[in-house]
């Protein structure tokens, strides 16, 4: 798996120094370049569909970038989208660079925000900071635990966790399906929906008359701290050695159980994370259809940084710009959404694609 | 000699990228003789021999095979030209049977295995006629290397070859197995066959072959009849210049005893016993060596007294303390280190700078990590403190481990290795694959470190390896230690009945202590 | 299929040519057009629920001259509030939020656009400007129970998901079939989806082995694996067409329809707004809206509706209608 | 709750638990051809989708059943190929192309469904059920079991097919030394690249063809996202056969059952289980399988590695 286990420069010092400025910056468009041409190929391959299709692809895409950065209120709508992507995706940048293959986010961001609703209408009378604090680290937790199920099975039966992280999707989704139409859900109403959390509880908003909570400055304050995790702790060190070679990983002494049950557990809790922010800042209540498959989504934006958590932030935004983008075109041009799959799926084969020819060419020759 | 030989390959040009593999090879190869062809690993040997039976395709050069040029594009073309090749590594699918191999890749892909009773029945008449015994019927996975290369032997003889190349088959034999394996290729080229032998052993080389070229550099620098030449010229081209065999070195003053391994037991992957019953000590030094045929126990012991595979029963003790028991991590931070077997599979990580590998079992311990995170400045200066000490050729120590040669990578190893100041240091194969400068380099820092009184265990299967630095030296047989032998050249006979499971009566094992 | 996409492709050009012109992101707004907008979750294209919207939608167009737009949104809570904000901000005087969950969304919206009218299918919300429009299908339902226990030994029902909508329309089943024979027997399934059309066929196949000779789905798209068993089946086993006419899939089978002319319903209220009378209250249609929820029969099924049951039916119609009959809520 | 216990109840069960299986009998198959090769493809689910829209679409346009299954199949190989070119020509990991060929899948069948199939109506006319002779004859069991479509009947074949393939075939013992050790197939003068290419096509050929069960054979209808997790499935069912065809063929029935009986046990009035925990029954059971299949020698020794020559 070394396509994805490329490191990040390691010599920062050298960077900010003025003399490798330049060094840094080649550096820098050496790592940029991969994906920006990744995703201007996804684009393009969407256009052709587009276009044999019988629409206007460039007039579209036109349309679609304009309206996302119209005003204040788009963008912070964009940035709203943005926020699950990243934290999710933050996550998995930790989950595989320890060759883990968490493909279960969804499953997790519904054990979150399953986690967060209970205690989002439960303990009322908490002060509102720290109820707010309870519903996002119960959240995690849940993300966490669900995911360290997949985790246990894989060190103690070495079960795939392809599979299992799959089958605990559905596990989740229909788990929130009984909550909302059972023992969670608003008591007095017909609908298949939790109670609202009260306002108190509520994330507080960054943008004045936009929706937009503070998560999006979390996600990104998360994002700094797991790119530290990772590239400069030793607890990350050891979880990308497990990731690399586990065989020298144990002859290093890294415990490579402990080192999977951490770096799964991780990318479970922002996935948790990132539903219980859902709920406490975006729907204020628990839906059976909470998540429209960020924890898919997400796959794609890690990959497309490179495993790399600050990257995640940069391709988390432009997920959600294609996003929101997708809607607009819907709108005006009533071009299928559905599109956003398939230029999700162009994207990651680009990435994957660029990543794979790009290590062999770099493969030393015996 | 002949207007028309046998084989020629003329000029043969193969690059890998910025690599020049074969810079311009030529060889001419007579029938029914045996060739040898002689060099250093990486001297592009296999890379020639891989293009004569089809697997490569060389970028310029010509090949002539009797009297006609040869083209090919696979090794089914090769096969079709009587041109057959036992590998290195072996081409058999563990999970199949003798039969299911020899019958894999050969006619149309459509054909049903009906005929599977005929290929095994010709398969037994074969084995028995050379002696080989082989039954078509066993999974390969459940045979021992030597029976293994028996199988890819018969392999070849059973698609009809007339020119065999064989690609350093004695490197997973016992001497006796060799002697076999020898007398084998003598047989084959009195039926008129001929035979292409690869190797770096050069008493082997003088034993079995009638002519011999030597190649460096991807060149074959010098070609000559075997009974014309000696040893210790035909080292000296290898290498392009003397080879110090014997490495200057005082006698050995044993101290106190440092490690100490007492009927210990361990099994392999499998569940099956694999160390057993070993007991051994080291002593403040000296250099005990470890020496025995692949697959004999030797990597179990070493991953056992690492804490990596668990053991059954016995102690290891170092400076008195039990270690049997104790994770790897706990044993890491013991005055106790260890280069690995594979150092591909265990002791670097390839797609990490100089940096991240020489913390390897440093990396939660003070001064690489301070309250958890990682200082980069300790790690570096540590890491070009190294490169410098052991001459490792590296541009900074920010590039990527992978892109150093075996040599310097093995370098860093024993460097970091050596760096941790261990009372005790075990290795496993010191100079597998590496280049003669960097051999004798790590030899001699070894050294250096029994001078300064370390106690040093280092298995190896190459005996010249041992003979060169070891103070004394134990054999393992099928997990036992059955023996002792001192590193005396002369007793290489012993050690080669040894090494086959031989007891000598004289010195029996239970006394060796 | 050819005429169908013709169609489909020409309707998206003239879209496309309409909004490319810059009606909607130029700012532009034509202040004097009467605008309204759609919400669904899914698509518009597929026969059912999102369908019954967009035709609804159509007529408005048609009927009142209304600009019109839609957006297909994933089924996705947290996008719903920015699509509603999207219209209003853009002069939308109604916007369609077509299902329940659309109604806290439009709730938050309507704070900030106390002009526009936001409209909440199958929902009985009633905030201000924020209005429920439910069809009663429970009411439809019982009188298919009515006919089903009157005719039959037992039926089966498959639903969707369990959501008030289905779960009414499933309970007023009931409520008719016991009211008509206490002891006839009904028994439910919900898919857990709208899409397993698979799993759809092989729970009425299932029930008509255990002995149903009505099994009725009201599961959305994947309801056709339903009707597909019950035409297998033979002439023997019954089933009713749900919200669309679907008697040409199962000529003998189908003994009768339920349409809920939604659009119609969708008109009407709409141009009361138009014409400024916003509703005061929720919005229930039920069978005495006989311009919105018709009941019909097929004469040419295998078994018709007896003329015995027809006076039965028409008996119950009348006291549902006259609010004598609870057709759900019963607990 | 009694009549749970009949021989009419089982009998149900049993009709159903194949018709719900041969889908999952398809893919799965398809993929255990795959995984020996060394190929291991989570893109079933995207794939059987691709199949089940090309065929409905074709046999809606031509109203040609048997031309419906060939362009299911087709399609699949297609999307095959795709995969393979990713994952074997440029080596990339076969778990995110797999995951791209979902999103593909389920992005496209939808896509072009809303622009080009919006009124399907009345469907297409499907696979008619057959008797077998004699064997419809067995009181209970005769009708539930042997009045099916030919497609659930050859389900039988494509098991045993590949089983056939892959152990009486010179082609099926390459494919296996294949995910092995490719390296011996190689240097053997075949390459290891076409015959993984071969096992890929295969393989999302027969996922294909079990996309168009659900469209042409059970369904009559494509409706988007209708595989609901059956690809998914799929895979676990390779596990827990350990990488036999016939395996593979049992414990599809078995998943198939646990659809069935979910259905079955939702409609009795007597058990008051909540219809979730029901569905949630085959994912369950599929870890737990996973937990029971530990010994692990049966795995394809390079599977998901990519072969690389030098």
């Amino acid at each position: 798996m070394a396509d994805i286990n490329i490191p990040p420069p390691t010599n920062a010092t050298s960077i900010l120094a003025g003399a490798s400025l330049r060094a840094g910056l080649s550096r820098l468009a050496k790592a940029t370049a991969p994906p920006v041409v990744a995703v201007l190929l996804a684009l393009l391959a969407g256009a052709v569909l587009l276009a044999v299709t019988g629409f206007y692809a460039f007039d579209i895409f036109t349309v679609m970038v304009n309206g996302v950065f119209q005003d204040v209120g788009s963008i912070a709508e964009m940035l709203l989208r943005a926020t699950p992507l990243i934290l999710i995706g933050i996550g998995l940048c930790v989950a595989f660079r320890c060759s883990i293959w968490n493909i279960g986010a969804e499953g997790q961001f519904y054990a979150g925000s399953c986690a967060a609703t209970f205690c989002g209408v439960q303990f009322a009378g908490l002060p509102s900071w720290a109820h707010i604090l309870l519903i996002l680290v119960a959240g995690a937790a849940a993300g966490a635990l669900w995911a360290a199920i997949a985790g246990l099975l894989k060190v103690l039966f070495n079960a795939s966790e392809i599979v299992t992280t799959i089958m605990l999707n559905y596990i989740a989704i229909f788990m929130t399906s009984y909550l909302v139409t059972g023992p969670l859900m608003e008591s007095g109403a017909a609908y298949p929906q939790s109670a609202k959390l009260l306002r108190e509880v509520w994330l507080p908003r960054v943008v004045p008359s936009t929706r937009l909570h503070i998560g999006i400055l979390i996600a990104v304050a998360l994002a700094m701290i797991i790119y530290v995790f990772l590239f400069r702790s030793s607890a990350g060190y050891a979880v990308r050695i497990v990731g690399i070679n586990s065989h020298a990983a144990r002859y290093a002494g890294i415990s490579v159980r402990r080192s999977i049950l951490l770096a799964i557990s991780i990318s479970g809790s922002m996935a948790g994370l990132a539903g219980a922010m859902q709920i406490a800042g975006v729907t204020h209540r628990l839906y059976q259809d909470i998540s429209p498959g960020y924890g898919f989504e997400a796959i794609a934006v890690a990959l497309l940084a490179n495993n790399n958590p600050v990257g995640a932030i940069f391709s988390g935004i432009l997920f959600a710009v294609l996003d929101s983008g997708s809607e607009l075109m819907q709108i005006n041009a009533q071009v299928p959404q559905v599109l956003v799959f398939i230029i999700q799926g162009m994207v990651i084969l680009s990435v994957v694609g660029f990543a794979a020819l790009k290590f062999q060419s770099a493969r030393p020759q015996e | 000699m002949h207007v028309q030989p046998f084989l020629r390959m003329d000029n043969i040009r193969k690059r890998f990228g910025s690599v020049i593999a074969s810079a311009g090879a030529t060889i001419e190869v007579e029938e029914g003789e045996i060739y040898a062809l002689l060099g250093e690993n990486g001297a592009g040997k296999s890379v020639l021999m891989n293009i004569l039976c089809g697997i490569l395709t060389p970028d310029e050069g010509e090949i002539v095979f009797r009297g006609a040029p040869l083209r090919l594009g696979s090794p089914e073309q090769a096969v079709r030209h009587r041109i057959g090749m036992v590998h290195q590594h072996f081409m058999l699918v563990p999970s199949l049977t003798v039969t299911e191999n020899y019958m894999l890749g050969q006619g149309s892909p459509l054909r049903l295995l009906s005929r599977m009773r005929a290929v095994s029945s010709r398969i037994s008449e074969l084995s028995d006629r050379y002696g080989l015994d082989v039954r078509p019927d066993s999974v390969v996975r459940n045979l021992s290397v030597g029976e293994q290369q028996r199988v890819e032997i018969l392999k070849v003889l059973y698609h009809g070859i007339d020119l065999l190349i064989l690609d350093e088959p004695t490197a997973v034999l016992t001497p006796q197995e060799t002697d076999r394996l020898l007398d084998l290729l003598r047989g084959l080229v009195k039926e008129g066959k001929t035979v292409i032998f690869i190797s770096h052993k050069l008493d082997e080389v003088m034993r079995v072959s009638d002519r011999v070229s030597v190649m460096r550099d991807g060149r074959v620098v010098f070609t000559t009849k075997t009974s014309e030449t000696d040893p210790r010229e035909l080292a000296r081209m290898m290498v392009g210049r003397d080879v110090l065999m014997d490495l200057p070195r005082t006698a050995a003053q044993p101290g106190r005893v440092v490690l100490a391994v007492t009927n210990l037991h361990c099994n392999n992957e499998l569940g099956l016993p694999a160390v057993r019953d070993i007991s051994l000590e080291v002593r403040q030094g000296e250099i005990v060596g470890i020496a025995g045929v692949s697959g004999n126990g030797q990597s179990e012991l070493a991953l056992a007294m690492t804490g990596l595979v668990p053991t059954t029963a016995g102690s290891i003790k170092l400076n008195g303390e039990e270690l049997r028991g104790l994770s790897p991590s706990a044993i890491n931070r013991r005055p106790f280190a260890h280069v690995p077997e594979d150092r591909h599979k265990m002791g670097i990580v390839l797609p990490l700078p100089l940096t991240e590998n020489v913390i390897l079992q440093r990396y939660n311990q003070a001064p690489f990590s301070v309250r958890g995170l990682l200082d980069l400045n300790a790690i570096a200066d540590h890491a070009r403190d190294l490169v410098r000490r052991f001459k490792v050729k590296a541009r900074d120590v920010d590039v990527l481990i992978h892109t150093l040669s075996g040599g310097n990578q093995q370098k860093l190893v024993v460097a970091r290795e050596l760096a941790r100041r261990p009372d005790f240091l075990l290795i496993n194969q010191l100079t597998r694959g590496i280049d003669i400068g960097a051999m004798e380099f790590v030899m001699q820092e070894v050294l250096k470190e029994r001078e300064a009184g370390k106690a040093i265990m280092l298995i190896s299967t190459e005996l010249e390896e041992l003979f060169a630095i070891c103070d004394r030296i134990l054999v393992i047989y099928e997990g036992r230690i059955i023996g002792e032998v001192p590193p005396d050249r002369s007793r290489l006979d012993e050690l080669g009945l040894l090494m086959a499971g031989k007891r000598i009566d004289t010195a029996p094992a239970a006394t060796l202590m | 299929m050819k005429k169908t996409a013709i169609s489909r492709r020409s309707l998206l050009a003239s879209a496309l040519g309409l909004t490319l012109a810059g009606t909607i992101w130029s700012g532009l707004a034509h202040a004097q057009d009467f605008k309204m907008g759609l919400l669904v979750t899914g698509s518009v294209a597929e026969e059912g629920w999102n369908r019954i919207a967009y035709e609804a939608l159509k007529r408005v167009e048609k009927e009142l001259g209304a600009k019109i737009s839609y957006v297909e949104l994933q089924q996705n809570p947290a996008s719903f509030e920015k699509a509603f904000r999207d219209y209003a901000s853009q002069g939308y005087q109604v916007i369609l939020g077509h299902g329940f969950e659309f109604q806290d969304s439009a709730q938050t919206v309507a704070e900030e656009y106390p002009d526009t009218v936001f409209l909440i299918s199958s929902s009985n919300v009633h905030d201000g400007k924020v209005i429920g429009l439910n069809t009663d299908s429970s009411q439809p339902f019982y009188l298919m129970g009515a006919i089903a226990a009157k005719m039959g030994k037992a039926a089966g029902l498959i639903g969707g998901m369990e959501i008030p909508p289905i779960k009414e329309a499933l309970e007023g089943f009931v409520n008719g079939a016991k009211d008509a024979s206490a002891d006839f027997k009904v028994s439910q399934v919900y898919l857990g989806n709208f899409t397993d059309a698979t799993a759809a066929k092989e729970a009425a196949i299932n029930m008509i082995h255990g002995g149903a000779d009505f099994v009725v789905p009201d599961a959305d798209a994947a309801g056709l694996g339903t009707i597909q068993a019950v035409r297998e089946a033979g002439p023997e086993i019954s089933t009713f067409s749900i919200f669309s006419d679907q008697t040409e899939i199962a000529p003998k089978n189908i003994l009768g329809t339920y349409i809920a002319d939604y659009g119609q319903g969708v008109v009407r209220i709409v141009k009361g707004i138009k014409e400024g009378t916003v509703p005061t209250s929720n919005v229930d249609f039920g069978l005495k809206d006989t311009d919105v929820v018709k009941f019909s029969y097929n004469d040419k099924a295998a078994h018709p509706v007896s003329e015995d049951v027809r006076k039965y039916v028409e008996d119950v119609r009348a006291k549902i209608i006259a609010g004598e009959i609870k057709t759900r809520h019963r607990q | 709750m009694d009549h749970i216990l009949t021989l009419g109840f089982l009998a149900t069960t049993l009709g159903a638990t194949w018709r719900l299986a041969t889908p999952i009998i398809f893919a799965s198959v398809g993929e255990v051809i795959s995984e020996r090769a060394g190929v291991l493809n989570i893109g079933l689910e995207g794939t059987m989708l691709i199949g089940a829209f090309t065929g409905f679409a074709t046999v809606y346009a031509t109203g040609n059943l048997p031309l419906g299954f060939l362009a299911a199949g087709a399609a699949g190989a297609l999307a095959g190929l795709l995969f393979a070119f990713f994952a074997i020509t440029i080596k990339a990991n076969q778990i995110i192309v797999g995951a791209a060929l979902n999103l593909l899948g389920l992005g496209l069948t939808s896509f072009l469904f809303r622009t080009y199939l919006v009124q399907t109506g009345q469907g297409v006319q499907i696979v008619p059920a057959m008797d077998v002779p004699l064997l419809s004859q067995i009181p209970y069991f005769g009708t539930p079991l042997f009045r099916q479509n030919v497609v659930v009947y050859s389900t039988i074949l494509v098991a045993l097919g590949a089983y056939f393939l892959l152990f009486r075939t010179s082609f099926g013992l390459t494919l296996r030394a294949v995910g092995e050790h490719p390296k011996a197939v190689d240097v053997g003068g075949r390459s290891v690249a076409l015959y993984r290419y071969a096992a890929v096509l295969i393989g999302c050929s027969l996922a294909g063809l079990g996309g168009a069960y659900l469209t042409l054979a059970h369904a009559n209808q494509f409706v988007e996202g209708m595989t609901s997790g059956r690809g998914f499935i799929a895979l676990a069912v390779v596990v827990f056969a350990r990488w036999s065809p016939i395996g593979a063929f049992f414990v599809s029935l078995l998943f198939g059952m646990f659809y069935a009986l979910q259905l079955q046990l939702q409609a009795e009035p007597s058990i008051h289980i909540p219809y979730q925990v029901l569905q949630a029954m085959p994912y369950l059971a599929t870890i737990v399988a996973l937990l029971l299949v530990r010994n692990r020698t049966d795995t394809p020794a390079t599977l998901g590695v990519p072969y690389r020559k030098v």
